[in-house]
């Protein structure tokens, strides 16, 4: 009884992993291909939007920037 | 004075049985574990208030008509909560480190193997007098070495519902036991020199690589492995929403409303599973033990299968990324950054541990796939 | 023409009964309130909406398959809205003042004699012809005296699901009109000199403190009375997340956006149970009657419980602040400071007023667990 | 070997039937329409994903016990879905155009003539082979002219569920081409001189206009038109919300968290709609043909009324601005704006449509009020 | 048959447009009253609440601006 | 029969005072015995804590904070 399970199990075992590297290889496969022909038709915007990214992960909201400029600004006009 | 015995007999203290009282200071060490040891707090300060609640007597919370007992039906037992949180999680995660590298997926293909030989292990385990496991319940506790909570609490609503307790508070607790657990195992399996290696800088990945990501991954899903689709498919749609760029407001709806509102009623609904019937049996031990073995070999062969990359890959490849395999995302990842800086302070391995560490959600929920087409 | 005579014969107009139109005025009133006057806008916003789309006729939208009818069943008939209400309310309550000085505590309980006076005066009142009260009925009536939206709603729809409009609508209002009730009271039971009383400041309270104190409440519950648990349970559980520190954004969406959500159709739902022939009846006169008397003893015996905690005490105490102890938070404590600037304008007791008011929502809460256990 | 079997035999590849590949390219269609052409994508993608979600082989998401028929059955066959939506887009909306000059609103009326045409048309269309449309899916079908997403899912789910996908997909998609679909109709319509129009500035309208406008037109929906008191009421709710002033806390979540958490659910829901099944019809052509006239029927006598209007009326009023009595808010408004400054660079419309765009938005829901009368 | 229902559906269109016409003269109607009762009985007041409401729509939240206003101060103080 | 559900009614009002009162008196026990404890064992933290407390309720998100002492030092950086 035990042991039909144990069988079974070691069964599940081998499919599942093979199962597995299967399917995630064919991933790696499919991402590799896309990034290439991505990068072959459009190898510029790669760049710019990276850096697009990097301004806005700095966290601060664009309400916050437009106001702190404003009263730096509006301090500077009233203190030169 | 008939009131009066109506009150005194509807007080708590007489009507506790032994379980309920062990089961509450279970309930209280998780809460003492997430509020002063910061153990996955999320999850296990929810999960532990359930379980105290639960345990009460006379109250019925966890039965029918009772408060968690509603929300666990519709939230657990419909699949929904950890599909949602799925959602979220796919609308927080951001994939560049693994499109940069994609072969990083193949450790998270390795750290499965957690999974699977603990199957094999709970079935034998049935040797052992008092301990008994079926091919369902073997299968949703072998998916704890997935560490990866909402998908073994999606895993055990289907195939173990009397186990569900149980596993997912083993699940988050190993998620939180990473950084005790894996150091020794990393360590033991890498030379000082492997440890040493520094990786080289990842590429920029464009938006639209990112965008078709989660629709290539839930294409394949759908090719190749349905069962794991709900799993997948809302993993997906929350990263699609995340990098789509064009619904902000729903992205940011699915990473923080929704998934918060979720995750308070998750936990008290797999709190509500931690009754003494449930809880309070050798299955429990057999489940905690088998866990935390699950964890260790998945570490193990994470870290093998990274050292075998490392002598075939031409690129530098620092072994102790493999770890990351696991999942238990952000924490595996951390952990291999401290571990590579204990071996060389310059060596900062946190984005490269990134890619396994979030190809290690994917290679659990494809695991869940598995065992749900062969087993469920 | 048919089809013109079958659209004339579904206007509106000339299906009016006369009782929807005066509980459509009603709505009509409550709005105003909310609106023009401020009260409890948050709830008797909603409240009035729900009465207004309720009392359409035609348009079904309280009877089986209709919108608010479906808002009721399953977050009111169910009681998980004001459950989850109490969570929010929890994770919105700071119990420093408490904590600092926990005597406060009996303030809270002796406001309570306001809803079991009232409960005595309710049954009183089935003398008068025409009006009928069941032990259930005033329990749930009597529990207006409590002064707490949520504790009201939930014991009705335990009790009495057909008072529950206009129970909970007294409340409401009734803590809206705080303001105008208490003064009186508070001033008839105290002389000037008393009124003047400044009180020594409270001491800091850590965060240890503040982190055990829902723990231990829960507890108490728990041993003493578990059909307080839900109410009291979610209560310490949403203040447990805010004092954890660990769980900021699961305390953040309880306090903002989940209670946000619950309230609107907290409030839609308690308007559909202000239908004609639930609402227009002499027992609707009675409860208006009722709720009135039990806020009013709730704050005297208050104020004659902090006369007493005075003489017997060696701090001063001054006893206006018994009046907070009916709960309606934040509003009573605010009239008691205000009463006070009016005796002594250097007199600030509003944080001393925070204890006996937060009090006061346990306190209600506990008196629910007592009903309930010995009427439900 | 058999559990090989097992797991081949549950791939989806070897499960495929052409309906659902071919539903699935509709799917990916919808998310590139959304993600790189910018349709609508708060619906549309998650329609999309919702439509290749429930096309998945043996997954069964969209089937009895499935994530997507769980979230259609409890949001949109009870019609809480877009009743949800609309109070939040009530929230969202400023009528302060319409205030101050309500004649707007018959512009909103004459757009609804689309709807109407487009019922005798479907109707005609059962003499074309192959096509046959009841007079309520005629009804449902025809509301696709209103250009309001929500009120037609809902007269859809009232009315013919089974068109329900193809409705919003035809409704959500025309939304988004208003931009192509509206300017030949309008220039069509006009002459050079009328385009040229400028009209004179709005005077400012005040809180109390602001706040009795949604009271009173529930209050007249209330007495004519009682099958639209649901869409109708529920946008007056969230509008009052928004004006009140004193529930601030609750029109935020109205129109932010609650609004979004629900878009995602809907979207999803009607995704699961677009099965082959349901789909793959000759009914479904028929639908995206008559939904397109319907839209330029309505925008074209929108824009005819409001050359009669400017032909009467003492002050000016340019013709284009009929075009926003379709709804379709703010994109209709928008186009208004743009092809008015191509006639005269120094004119800009936009808060002059946007009286007339509001006001389609309650024509619409007015129509649908008089189809669920008189066909429902 | 079709014929039929060709004549149900005309009959709906006309009844339909003359409904939803009806419906929204009346509501013009209510609305023209409405606003002059207003005017009549509290003409300063809009004006008041316009100009509250322009202060509110520049997007900054009170918080932000306080703590703006704060800093700025702040400097101010130990700068000058 | 209204009698007996008097005397029910004056039971209940008995009772539930009490039990009340009961409830509360515990908890005022078994919150003073918390407090000394915890104050024994760990009395410098308290303050600590509170006045982190306190820094915290000022109502300013970090971001916020972190925006403007940026914005300050920088213009105080530029202006020097
Ligand atoms: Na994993
Ligand atoms: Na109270
Ligand atoms: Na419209």
């Amino acid at each position: 009884m035990v042991s039909d399970l144990l069988l079974e199990s070691a069964t599940l075992m081998l499919i599942g992993m093979v199962s597995v590297f299967t399917f995630l290889l064919l991933l790696v496969l499919l991402m590799t291909i896309m990034s290439r022909v991505l990068r072959r038709y459009s190898p510029v915007k790669v760049a710019e939007k990276s850096s697009k990214t990097d301004t806005v992960s700095n966290g601060l909201s664009p309400a916050v920037v437009a106001a702190i400029s404003a009263a730096v600004h509006q301090y500077r006009q009233q203190h030169k | 004075m008939d009131a009066l015995n109506t009150l005194i007999a509807s007080t708590g203290i007489v009507h506790f049985t032994v379980g309920q009282v062990v089961m509450m200071l279970v309930g209280f060490l998780l809460l003492y574990l997430a509020i002063a040891r910061g153990f996955e707090p999320l999850l296990l300060l929810p999960i532990g208030f359930g379980a105290i609640l639960t345990n009460i007597p006379l109250a019925g919370m966890g039965e029918p008509g009772g408060l968690l007992y509603m929300i666990y039906e519709v939230g657990i037992g419909t699949g929904i909560f950890p599909l949602l949180i799925f959602m979220g999680v796919g609308a927080m995660t951001d994939f560049s480190a693994l499109i940069a590298n994609p072969r990083m997926l193949l450790l998270g293909a390795a750290a499965q193997f957690g999974i699977f030989a603990t199957l094999f292990g709970a079935i034998a385990l049935n040797w052992v007098p008092g301990l008994s496991f079926t091919l369902k319940e073997a299968s949703a506790i072998a998916i704890i070495g997935g560490a990866d909570g909402p998908t073994a609490i999606f895993l055990a609503s289907k195939l173990a519902p009397d186990l569900l307790g149980a596993i997912a508070v083993a699940a988050y607790s190993y998620m939180a036991l990473v950084p005790i657990i894996q150091p020794p195992i990393m360590k033991a399996l890498t030379s000082k020199a492997e440890r040493e290696i520094q990786m080289s800088q990842l590429r920029s990945v464009g938006k639209r690589e990112k965008v078709l990501f989660p629709l290539m991954l839930v294409l394949l899903t759908i090719l190749l492995l349905p069962t794991a689709a709900p799993l997948i498919g809302m993993f997906c749609l929350g990263n699609l929403m995340r990098e789509a760029g064009v619904v902000e407001r729903l992205s940011k709806t699915a990473q923080n409303e929704l998934i918060n509102i979720v995750t308070i009623f998750l936990g008290l609904a797999v709190g509500s599973r931690l009754s003494a019937d449930k809880f309070l049996t050798t299955q429990t031990l057999g489940i905690l033990v088998l866990g935390a073995i699950a964890f260790a070999i998945g570490t193990a062969t994470g870290v093998l299968m990274a050292k075998l990359m490392s002598k075939l890959s031409k690129q530098p490849i620092n072994p102790l990324i493999g770890a990351a395999g696991v999942s238990a995302v952000p924490m595996a990842a951390r952990v291999v950054n401290k571990v590579g800086l204990q071996a060389n302070p310059h060596n900062f391995l946190l984005m490269h541990a990134m890619g396994p560490n979030v190809a290690g959600v994917i290679g659990s929920a494809v695991a869940a796939g598995i065992l749900l087409a062969l087993v469920g």
